[in-house]
């Protein structure tokens, strides 16, 4: 069943993906971007990490992407077509990219790697305990850091996007 | 013997060739020709001074003249090669001074009254003075060298002075030639020294003619293609000496170098610096001698012959007097080369040596007087061309009597001063090499044909209406002709084989007079056949001259020696080296330079396309880049 | 762990998401969309965390961890190139990178 | 302050003055006092040259040694033998005398006398060193200002010119640098401490396989500012573009810095690969000379006919280096000195003549003897000098180098010598073609007939430089000797 599951969520991702990035409509693109995010979050709850698939779907595919949403609706009109590569770019990378992956691939496949078996289920609490752990192997610290970089990640994106005063002022355009 | 006098003898003319040049618009020209004349009065007072001490008083000891040298070291080469500067006092070098300072002096005096009134008076003075000092300089040589040094100023001195007349293209492109011409036999002469010192380690004269020295003991020590490398060393000496006295066939600047004033040519050009190639050979006679046994010198007798004969025959049909007389200097040129190059060393089989030597001191008088007597009439007929002229007898006596005297000394008509020198070489010539003989005899009868010929033609023959009438030069021109022309007359009767024979010990010549009388008799045909052609206002030398029709062309043309010179220059080195070689460096050798400069811009400017300014365009060259290294680490250098 | 699904097969599938993240990064045109891209990079490298935690490690929480982090930052991240790109917008009137190649030469 | 370090000394304080100067008055008379002291410094240390080396048999007097950068062992090492004393003896009066025909340069008076001064240290400092590094930099300094004279004060395509110019020597220079750390990194072959001291690494014997590979890289990375075909294209159109006083110098002094460069560095310290590589190089030299000579002849600006019998002299300096014995280096040497003065004096009159006439081309011109008589004798002069006559300096170091060439005993050397030999035919074909067509003949043009007559400060630059020509070529026998002299520690390493 599992095995099911896992490769009909593979195709899916692997498809929209492709779909998403070769797409020449803006929203298109985007939602076939969603369609792989919760991809990922269904391969999260084969996993058994239902705790990070949550967070997958909401800051992803809640969050983020409305976000992107929202910027391709304010700079774009819904309908434009996007400009493509050029074709002999996009042979070349795409050339590249499969070479790539066949290095990836038989990296990975020629890789022993130390599998142990296991059914464990990882509990929300035991992820919290280990966030706020101040001991050692504790994550209190990125944790903070985290919350401060989001912070300023805030602010900064309020004074970028409502940038316009400071060139005002100083008579700059790009 | 004293010899510090003599160092004056060429130091008074460099002073006055410096004041003169220094200070050349401050001086007035009449001053400047007093300065001049006064300072050559002076060295020519030295000289002969010099010359009675040497052959009367100090000079000879046991029999035997000395050589009396006396130098400094002027640059070091090496520890053992090095020039050095003095003065050499043997027969030759005392009897070129005489030659030198007599002429030289009666030139000044001349050239008062022929130059008189012309812009660059002071500055004619001042490169007379530059070309005397020059001529002693080389004439007292003590090494190869200094003779070298002297003959390239000898060389300036003529250049400047052919191309006294600066702003005509004619004078300018003679000057050009003359200079070039014989820097190209200078070549063969510097090398020929290079040659010397190298194998001989030596440039002195004294070291390299002493006939129980090394250099002449051991010629025969290295050889190349088949000839001692010394032999070599001459010819190439010879070379340069064929070029200073116009030896075929280096023979083709002295014809043009008559574009310079009267006066220089019979100084430069006939007297003195054109002897200078006959001075070289004489001055090296025993190593020519006694090297390969004469082998060198036997090129000197043959080129001395044809010159001699090549020249007499292409002076029958020229027009312009200074070039017949250009082209008879060459054939008497040639007749002391013949001499030298047939003589012998020791006692009587030196005769050729001191006829030649002889030669040279007669020849400097009479044709310095020709040239001076030319020079009168060209003062006063305004034209160099013998169609010009005819009938002067009446207007210029004087000229016309030292002219004939002088023509008569050339012919060999004794008891002129020609005669006697003349005889002997062909005696010592008769001694040798019969063939030679002819055509040393042959050339004393066109010498003769061709003198009378200009002869006649100045002074008798119809006369040419003048727009001026023509009137006899002024003293200071006349007293030169007078004085030149007595010794034409005295010259023959000096006794020179006392005095400068090849081995210095003297002997006694006589007249050999059956011999002496077929050159006489020869000379007079000529005198006549100029006379039957020329005196008389006759057609007979048009018809002649038609008669032989292209070979007359061809002669009068000087066989075209010119022409082929010309082509060898303009043709082949201008258009066929200079010209490819010039375009060679601006298309190939810098257009290779500037190709590497070029491609270096385009080069940038096709990379820098790659600096296209997109993220993507780093990224992609990124993710390659790590593809690659991944490949090249995980794959083919996995060890 | 999935049963029956190898640690092969799962890398397999975010290598291949990893490079069509990487395609879509240079091929693109548009701003937003290499943000996409950027995106589908992201998510490939959190999956492989999560999965070598589960597989190899399943008593230890780091790689679940780590995914939480990359999340919040691509979180952070994301807002701030969407204030970029409409505050370039607003400039310049474009979010095609054509138009902002001042890096050029 | 030690005799020789006046000499970087006095210019740089030269620049201080100038710094301060207003306008070309200004300007230039502190230029001339600046060269006037040091000329008269030069002259006093010839004095001093003769004095101590009365007391002292070293390979180099005054010398005096400062490490300025310890960890490569880089020192400020000077000192000064009887070529060096020679070569700073022209250098002092072609700057002086340059100083005099720029007398009128009128835009940017100061920074043209201040780089021309800059230039000036870089061929003092070069001419004293005897540290490799040193004397590379002294060179670079010598170099750099040459880009700014001709791009800025130069004529015609100067920006071309200067650009060509500079590249070349600097690619030379990057040549010159590999051989020099090669040389640096081989200085001692037991492993102990390395140095660039050019009399400690000639006390080493430097592998064989290590001179053969170093040896060319040295003498090209000079022989191109000496103009060795083929990378002589430089100059002609640097001399052209650039303005008199710096064609002067150019071809009078730097020019020579190759040659001296290629004596001392690559001869003396590098012998045996200078024996390996001699054949060689002696056929580019004498393919030099003669094409220098022919190549001028075709040529109808008169800076270019110039410049290429620079290419033709300089190719026989260093035809004259190669042949490894005393008699032709010592020509080479006085070459260099004799090339020096007459070069610089044949652009200060080629620079005099165009400022009257406006012209180069020496088609447009003819019978300036009768317009400028003064100009037109002294290019006659410097005309004869340059041709080889006896009297002036040209034929001392001329038959110095034929002499010495002819001391090799082998068909190869012969035959080079003599072709080099026959060079001297061609030069007198050029030079006798310029003053037919150029100062003799009919005046070409009747704006010629009022030019103006020579300034007094144009007759003393050009009897500043006459001097040294006549002095040389009348009385050779002291500096030949000095030359002579100071030779004697070289030749020895010449196996």
């Amino acid at each position: 069943m599992e095995r099911v599951i896992f490769y009909i969520l593979a195709v899916i991702m692997i498809v929209f993906a492709i779909a998403s990035v070769t797409s020449r409509k803006m929203l298109r693109s985007v939602i076939y971007l969603l369609f792989v995010l919760c991809g990922i979050a269904g391969v999260y709850f084969l996993i058994d990490y239902n705790f990070l698939a949550a967070i997958q779907l909401t800051v992803y595919a809640g969050g983020i992407i409305v976000l992107i949403i929202f910027s391709v609706l304010l700079v774009h009109q819904i309908e434009m077509k996007l400009e493509m590569a050029k074709t002999s770019k996009q042979i070349l990378t795409g050339l590249a990219c499969v070479i790539g992956l066949g290095v990836f691939l038989t990296t990975i496949y020629s890789h022993d790697f130390p599998v142990v078996e296991n059914s464990l289920t990882t509990t929300t609490s035991a992820i919290g305990t280990k966030l706020l752990s101040y001991e050692a192997g504790g994550f209190i610290l990125p944790f903070e850091l985290v919350s401060v970089l989001l912070l300023a990640a805030m602010v900064g994106a309020i004074i970028i996007a409502k940038g316009g005063k400071l060139t005002d002022r100083n008579d700059q355009t790009i | 013997m004293n010899l510090g006098y003599i160092l004056l003898i060429p130091l008074i003319p460099l002073v006055v060739f410096l004041l003169l040049g220094i200070f050349n618009q401050r001086i007035k020209p009449a001053i400047s020709g007093y300065i001049g004349v006064f300072g050559l009065l002076v060295s020519t007072i030295l000289s002969c001074y010099a010359a009675y001490q040497y052959f009367f008083v100090h000079g000879k000891v046991n029999g035997v003249y000395q050589t009396f040298v006396e130098k400094t070291v002027w640059m070091n080469f090496s520890d053992t090669l090095h020039i050095d500067m003095g003065i050499f006092i043997d027969p030759i070098s005392v009897m070129m001074l005489v030659v030198v300072s007599t002429v030289s002096l009666m030139v000044h005096i001349y050239s008062r009254g022929y130059m008189k009134g012309d812009d660059g008076y002071t500055k004619f003075f001042a490169f007379l003075s530059l070309f005397s000092f020059s001529m002693y300089g080389l004439v007292l040589a003590t090494n190869l060298f200094q003779i070298y040094i002297f003959w390239e100023l000898v060389g300036v001195s003529s250049y400047l002075l052919i191309g006294y007349y600066y702003t005509k293209e004619s004078a300018v492109a003679a000057a050009k030639k003359a200079f070039i011409v014989t820097r190209f036999a200078d070549l063969g002469f510097l090398i020929g020294i290079l040659i010397m010192g190298y194998y001989t380690g030596t440039y002195d004269f004294e070291t390299l003619n002493d006939p129980e020295g090394n250099a002449i003991l051991n010629w025969a020590s290295t050889s190349f293609m088949g000839l001692s490398v010394l032999t070599w060393g001459l010819i190439l000496i010879f070379i340069g000496g064929a070029g200073k006295s116009a030896m075929f066939p280096l023979h083709i600047w002295l014809p043009d170098a008559m574009e310079g004033p009267t006066p220089v040519s019979a100084l430069i050009h006939a007297a003195t610096m054109v002897v200078a190639g006959v001075f070289l050979v004489a001055r090296l006679f025993p190593m020519y001698y006694f090297i390969e046994d004469g082998f060198a010198l036997n090129i000197v007798a043959f080129v001395g012959a044809f010159s001699a004969l090549f020249a007499a025959i292409i002076a029958i049909t020229q027009t312009d007097i200074k070039r017949v007389l250009a082209f008879s200097t060459m054939s008497q040129l040639g007749y002391m080369m013949l001499a030298l190059g047939v003589s012998g060393y020791d006692g009587h089989e030196g005769l050729g040596y001191m006829a030649s030597m002889f030669h040279l001191f007669t020849h400097a008088m009479f044709k310095a007087l020709l040239f001076l007597g030319a020079g009168s009439v060209i003062h006063a007929v305004h034209s160099n061309y013998l169609k010009d002229m005819g009938g002067l007898r009446k207007y210029m006596p004087i000229t016309n009597i030292t002219f004939l005297i002088a023509a008569l000394a050339i012919s060999g008509v004794p008891p002129f001063a020609g005669f006697f020198s003349k005889d002997e070489i062909l005696v010592a010539v008769y001694e040798h090499n019969k063939l030679l003989y002819f055509v040393g005899v042959f050339v004393a009868g066109l010498t003769a044909f061709y003198m009378f010929r200009i002869y006649f033609g100045i002074f008798w023959g119809k006369e040419t209406k003048y727009e001026h009438k023509p009137h006899e030069s002024p003293i200071s021109m006349t007293f030169p002709l007078l004085f030149l022309a007595l010794m034409s007359i005295l010259g023959g009767f000096i006794p020179f084989s006392d005095f400068v024979t090849a081995d210095k010990a003297g002997f006694e010549a006589h007249l050999n007079y059956p011999l002496a009388a077929v050159a006489v008799v020869v000379g007079l045909i000529g005198i006549v056949l100029a006379w039957v052609f020329y005196k008389k206002e006759s057609d007979l030398a048009d018809r002649l001259a038609n008669f032989f029709g292209p070979l007359y062309q061809w002669t009068s043309d000087k066989f075209y020696f010119d022409a082929i010179y010309l082509f060898i220059t303009k043709k082949i080195l201008f258009k066929r080296v200079a010209a490819p070689i010039a375009w060679f460096d601006r298309n190939i050798v810098d257009g290779t330079m500037n190709l590497i400069g070029n491609s270096t811009v385009k080069t940038s400017e096709k990379i820098k396309g790659m600096q296209s300014g997109k993220v993507q365009d780093y990224a992609f060259a990124f993710m390659a880049g790590v593809v690659i290294l991944a490949i090249v680490f995980v794959y083919l250098w996995a060890e | 762990m999935i049963p029956g699904i190898s640690i092969y097969e799962l890398l397999t599938v975010t290598s291949i998401l990893f490079f069509i993240g990487v395609y879509g990064f240079i091929t693109r045109k548009n701003l937003i969309s290499i943000l996409i891209s950027v995106e589908l990079i992201l998510n490939a490298s959190v999956i492989n965390f999560v999965v070598i935690n589960k597989y190899m490690y399943p008593d230890m929480l780091q790689g679940v961890l780590f995914s939480i982090f990359i999340i919040a930052v691509a979180a952070a991240e994301t807002a701030l190139a969407v204030s970029i790109i409409i505050n370039l917008y607003r400039q310049i009137n474009s979010v095609e990178v054509k138009d902002i190649e001042t890096m050029k030469y | 302050m030690d005799i020789l370090s006046l000499f970087i000394t006095v210019p740089v304080l030269t620049i201080l003055a100038l710094v301060f100067t207003k306008g070309l008055r200004q300007a230039r008379i502190v230029s001339m006092i600046g060269s006037l002291i040091q000329l008269a410094m030069t002259i006093n240390l010839v004095f001093a040259y003769f004095k101590e080396r009365d007391i002292n048999q070293d390979i180099m007097v005054f010398t005096k040694d400062v490490v300025w950068f310890e960890q490569f062992n880089i020192h400020y090492a000077i000192g000064v033998d009887g070529i060096s004393v020679a070569l700073l003896l022209l250098t002092a009066i072609v700057v002086l005398a340059g100083v005099f025909i720029s007398w009128k340069m009128s835009d940017l008076p100061k920074e043209f006398f201040i780089s021309l001064i800059v230039l000036s240290i870089g061929v003092y400092g070069f001419f004293i060193s005897l540290d490799l590094f040193t004397m590379f930099v002294f060179f670079e300094i010598a170099v750099i200002p040459m880009y700014l004279l001709i791009g800025i004060w130069g004529t015609g395509p100067r920006e071309y010119a200067a650009m060509k110019l500079t590249l070349m020597l600097m690619g030379a220079s990057a040549i010159l640098l590999v051989a020099i750390l090669g040389i640096y990194f081989n200085s001692n072959t037991d492993g102990g401490p390395l140095t660039f001291n050019i009399l400690e690494i000639a006390k080493v014997n430097i592998p064989f396989e290590v001179q053969k590979l170093f040896f060319p890289l040295t003498f090209i990375g000079f022989a191109v500012i000496g103009a060795l075909f083929p990378f002589h294209t430089w100059s002609p159109d640097g001399h052209a573009s650039a303005p008199t006083a710096v064609s002067m110098l150019h071809a009078g002094v730097l020019m020579k810095l190759g040659g001296y460069g290629v004596f001392r560095v690559a001869m003396y310290l590098l012998p045996e690969g200078a024996q390996y590589w001699s054949w060689f190089f002696i056929i580019l030299a004498a393919i030099g000379v003669i094409y220098g000579a022919f190549s001028a002849i075709k040529q109808t600006d008169l800076k270019y006919i110039n410049a290429y019998s620079s290419v033709s002299h300089l190719g026989l300096v260093l035809f004259a280096l190669l042949m490894l014995n005393k008699t032709a280096w010592n020509g080479a040497i006085l070459q260099s000195l004799s090339h020096g003065f007459m070069t610089a004096l044949f652009f200060a009159l080629i620079g005099m003549i165009y400022e009257r006439t406006h012209t180069r081309d020496v088609r447009k011109l003819g019978g300036l003897l009768k317009v400028i008589p003064f100009i037109s004798a002294i290019y006659v002069i410097a005309g004869l000098a340059s041709l080889g006559l006896p009297g002036f300096s040209g034929f001392v170091a001329e038959m110095n180098i034929f002499v010495g060439a002819f001391e090799h005993d082998d068909m190869f050397y012969r035959i080079v010598t003599i072709v080099s030999v026959s060079a001297i035919v061609v030069t007198a074909v050029y030079i006798l073609r310029v003053v037919g067509i150029m100062l003799m003949g009919p005046v070409k043009n009747k704006a010629f007939l009022s030019l103006e007559k020579v300034t007094w400060y144009e007759q003393l630059g050009i009897l500043l430089l006459l001097i040294p020509i006549v002095g040389m070529g009348v009385a050779p026998l002291w500096i030949s000797d000095m030359i002579l002299a100071s030779l004697h520690p070289f030749i020895h390493g010449v196996p």
